[in-house]
């Protein structure tokens, strides 16, 4: 299928921002799109109408907040193709849904045993793992990358073994755009034993997700990158994998019985969602998710492959670009640095052109040392982006470039 | 002894003869205050479906191939509706329970009181008495 | 001031609204309040003129969203009248605040050391105590409450000791609306080197707060009971107490430098506010603190008392009531049962008039066990509320006991 | 030497003459490149101020009652403000250091650049700046 660009323009309504007197050209969706009107009207609609605690309230605004957020639990059960509604837990991000997993494996590994994690994962799905390895004693291995920007496979089948308890993976990497072999990867953790969490803070847009097929103990991301709102995230989890898990926070909702003398949780998922959690955006990010399901996950992979290739063929066309991440298999992302100019310089220039990048080092320090570059300057497609967009990006660098040198 | 489904009926035209709701709330309370008393040796916590906020306690025996439910809780509402799934379920055989459909909750228009909020107990009290009904199915 | 009250109302969208053919009563306030459209509106704003994620970016969108984050920052700073603005930390509410510091003394803690809560807290403010306990091998002490619903302070000071190490109490009971001597019990704490925790979620819009006057070690609230949105809260915490504390989340923006060798940590307030915040909600949060602000907050609590005064006496007409929280320093909230009846029956009947109050153990079970009672049913005011409002509560009151005796 | 006023109001008149942002980046790219080099001997990580993406690295010493400040960064754009910041505040008596008022950056147009973003590390370059002035006011 074709998708319609003018009109899902449209239904943004930021993308008639002027900025600095020029049009915005939004390239820094890997840290976090824009949203629909359908998104945005979600939530005026609650607040406006709806707006009820939920779950213990009888009265019936509460029911209905309730049954408004429980309806999203469904429909990210179904979008992500996991068994259980009550395998899905509402938290406040990709790193709030990681930590609490990390957290929990703080009380489950002691001393010996191995946690695996790679060379081009987020901060946030590194800092957590050390953290729970300084309390438990037990020890962080690393995939190393290779100069295409994809996983040393050959390293990580050697590096896992019976010790090995978690890999935590990211899906697609935030600063290269590789599509890492998951489906690999975890099918060797489980024939050694280990459980397996994939960062999927990138993936959600761009790759059909089906949780039974993937066989992911837990799969986490952010409402945010996906076209949805701030301050929203999904923990998945298979049911036997959360139950596993002790609890993370206390309060509110998570409880079964209370007393001085002991005190008993409640099942999943109220377990883990302590306290009065994010209504509103939990409501509208059922809207982002039928945004995305009616422009078709395949049709927006497509078309932002449509977008890189371009993209990264007008770039390789400035002397001294170097693109980092060229691993065949990518998502919409371009790393680069220009020979002798450093990111941020061009990021500040191009800004005045009306054109949004991200520089630096994304949260992926250990990736930056890896290359041994300070950052590196990213451009980051959504499905709104367009070809005109791209030469004007391509044309601010090319002034930024004239600039500096 | 009738259907289950043919007794759902009969609460369906009960419901309709209604005007408005509070008649029907009215006739549920008297559904609650009429409903038998539960031996009070079973009103033990291993027979007890905790809502968060009203309580309700359920046994069930085999007597001549069916399954007898008799029941309590603490709130009168939730009593009522009690009393029609007593109605409905008790002295049906294990795989009438276990099979059966419950459509009556939503044709009377008290679903309200049935949503998954946990408030009441009842969402849990309807998957108790089909899974007692299995269980005793031996 | 007199508060024109009607023409707060008109800044309210949902008070319009019709619940089963009725206008909507909303007397549950105490689980969350009502938005103002000054709030609303700056969530649309945001989405639709300003998205993008904060800190680390150069280009001009970034840059604003960061501005506008850091200036609620600075309001709520203001708000609260704490010395700093990094004293102030953007958690996900209450709840998530309380944990962040009940984990961390779990690592500060240890067997022998006591923290001391009362009966009358929230699960919020139980709970995480309860885990950190069972993690240091610390014990809870528990301060009883008196049949009025206030704190024994008598049994305080027979209990805190040299081995208390915190405190840990609401400023205004979420059931009873005690206001409770938090005052003195700080300093009493501080005499004995105890550091003190104030769960101020019913607190923000009635007591005018001042930070440096109160000399609470940390301070937590929800934005979503104060006129703001879901999935905001604020953990203060004096700049010497806060970094104490070690880190709780890992990831994103919360660090000074990763590696695997070394992780470092960011300074305040970044080191405790790990991935993507709620940009949107932080933002309306302002509005929020505005909407009270320009009101006052002793107009508001003055107003509220004056429906309390009239709703208790009217509920009190009422045969078999009784009223649990009966302190002369109490605010807008009743709890009451009717005798024989059980508080569920009540708040699903009168919600068929319209009537939204919340009915249950409102997430203080102990307080319940204290009273021997299954819950209430609780009537929680907001300033939008009216005289007329209490009266046709009182009258669907009236209809529901003479229905369900 | 001329009061850190006078400089300031030099330099805002030196940008009021730029028609657009683009003379004014190139003329602080320009200042940036025409940067005496840091002695590569204070490019240590004492001197390091760590913006989270563009780094500063600030020397200063006491010469006759006047405070010298050399730095460096990896960014060209903010070594150009560098440029303005030394040229503003060296050579002055670590009293005038310590209380001046920096409104240049305001008047130029550049506020952007100094955002308490962090993304680079000019604004804890200024606080360091007036950090060594204190510090070696003896
Ligand atoms: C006194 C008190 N503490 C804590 C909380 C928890 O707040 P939240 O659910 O917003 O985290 C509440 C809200 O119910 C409360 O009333
Ligand atoms: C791969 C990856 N993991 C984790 C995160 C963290 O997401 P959040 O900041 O929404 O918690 C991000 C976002 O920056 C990401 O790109």
């Amino acid at each position: 299928m074709m998708l319609n660009i003018e009109n899902i323009r449209a239904q943004f309504p930021i993308l008639a921002q002027q900025i600095h007197g020029k049009n915005l050209v939004y390239l820094d969706n890997g840290a976090t799109t824009q949203k629909p009107i359908s998104v945005i009207n979600a939530i005026t609609n609650y607040y406006k109408n709806e707006n009820s605690n939920v779950h213990r309230g009888v009265h019936f605004l509460s029911g209905l907040a309730t049954k408004k957020l429980e309806k999203t639990r469904n429909a990210v059960k179904k979008f992500i193709g996991a068994r259980y509604n009550h395998e899905i837990i509402f938290t406040k991000g990709a790193t709030d849904s990681i930590n609490l997993v990390a957290n929990g494996y703080s009380t489950l590994l002691k001393k010996g045993d191995e946690i695996i994690i790679s060379e081009l994962e987020h901060h946030s799905n590194i800092v957590p793992w050390q953290i729970c390895c300084e309390n438990c004693g037990a020890s962080l291995k690393i995939i190393p990358i290779k100069d295409n920007g994809e996983l040393d496979m050959d390293c990580f089948y050697n590096m896992i073994s019976k010790n090995t308890k978690i890999v935590a993976i990211s899906h697609i990497s935030n600063t290269l755009g590789t599509v890492n072999p998951v489906e690999k990867i975890i099918s060797k953790a489980h024939e050694l034993g280990a459980k397996v969490l994939i960062d999927g803070a990138q993936a959600t847009t761009h790759v059909n997700l089906n949780m039974i097929d993937l066989d992911a103990d837990y799969y986490v991301f952010s409402a945010h990158k996906m076209y949805g709102p701030t301050g929203v995230g999904v923990l998945y989890g298979k049911e036997e994998a959360l139950n596993s898990l002790p609890v993370y926070q206390g309060g509110g909702e998570m409880i079964k019985d209370v007393s001085f003398k002991k005190t008993t949780y409640a099942p999943l998922p109220h377990k883990f969602e302590a306290g009065t959690p994010n209504i509103a955006g939990i409501i509208a990010l059922n809207e982002a998710i039928t945004f995305v399901l009616k422009l078709g996950i395949e049709n927006i992979y497509n078309y932002e492959r449509e977008l890189l290739e371009y993209a990264t063929n007008e770039i390789l066309k400035i002397k001294g670009v170097v693109i980092y991440g060229n691993s065949k298999n990518k998502t919409g992302i371009i790393s680069f640095n220009i020979d002798g100019i450093h990111p941020y310089d061009i990021g500040v220039i191009i800004d005045k052109f009306g054109v949004a990048i991200r520089t630096g080092h994304h949260c992926t320090q250990p990736l930056m040392e890896r290359f041994k570059i300070p950052g590196t300057a990213r451009i980051s497609f959504a499905v709104y982006n367009t070809i005109e967009e791209i030469n004007i990006c391509i044309e601010a660098i090319k002034k930024a470039k004239s600039m500096l040198v | 002894m009738k259907s289950i489904d043919i007794i759902q009926n009969e609460i369906i035209d009960d419901f309709n003869m209604f005007d408005d709701w509070i008649q029907k709330y009215e006739y549920l309370i008297e559904l609650g205050k009429d409903l038998p008393l539960l031996n009070s040796a079973y009103k033990i916590e291993d027979n007890l479906i905790k809502g968060c906020q009203s309580q309700v306690w359920l046994h069930a025996e085999k007597k001549n191939d069916t399954i007898i439910f008799t029941a309590d809780s603490d709130a009168i509402m939730t009593k009522g509706i009690i009393a029609l799934l007593i109605r409905v379920l008790s002295h049906h055989s294990p795989q009438e329970i276990a099979e059966s459909k419950l459509n009556f909750i939503a044709e009377i228009g008290i679903t309200d009181q049935l949503s998954p909020t946990r408030a009441n107990g009842l969402v849990s009290m309807i998957k108790q008495m089909k899974i007692y009904a299995v269980a005793l199915n031996n």
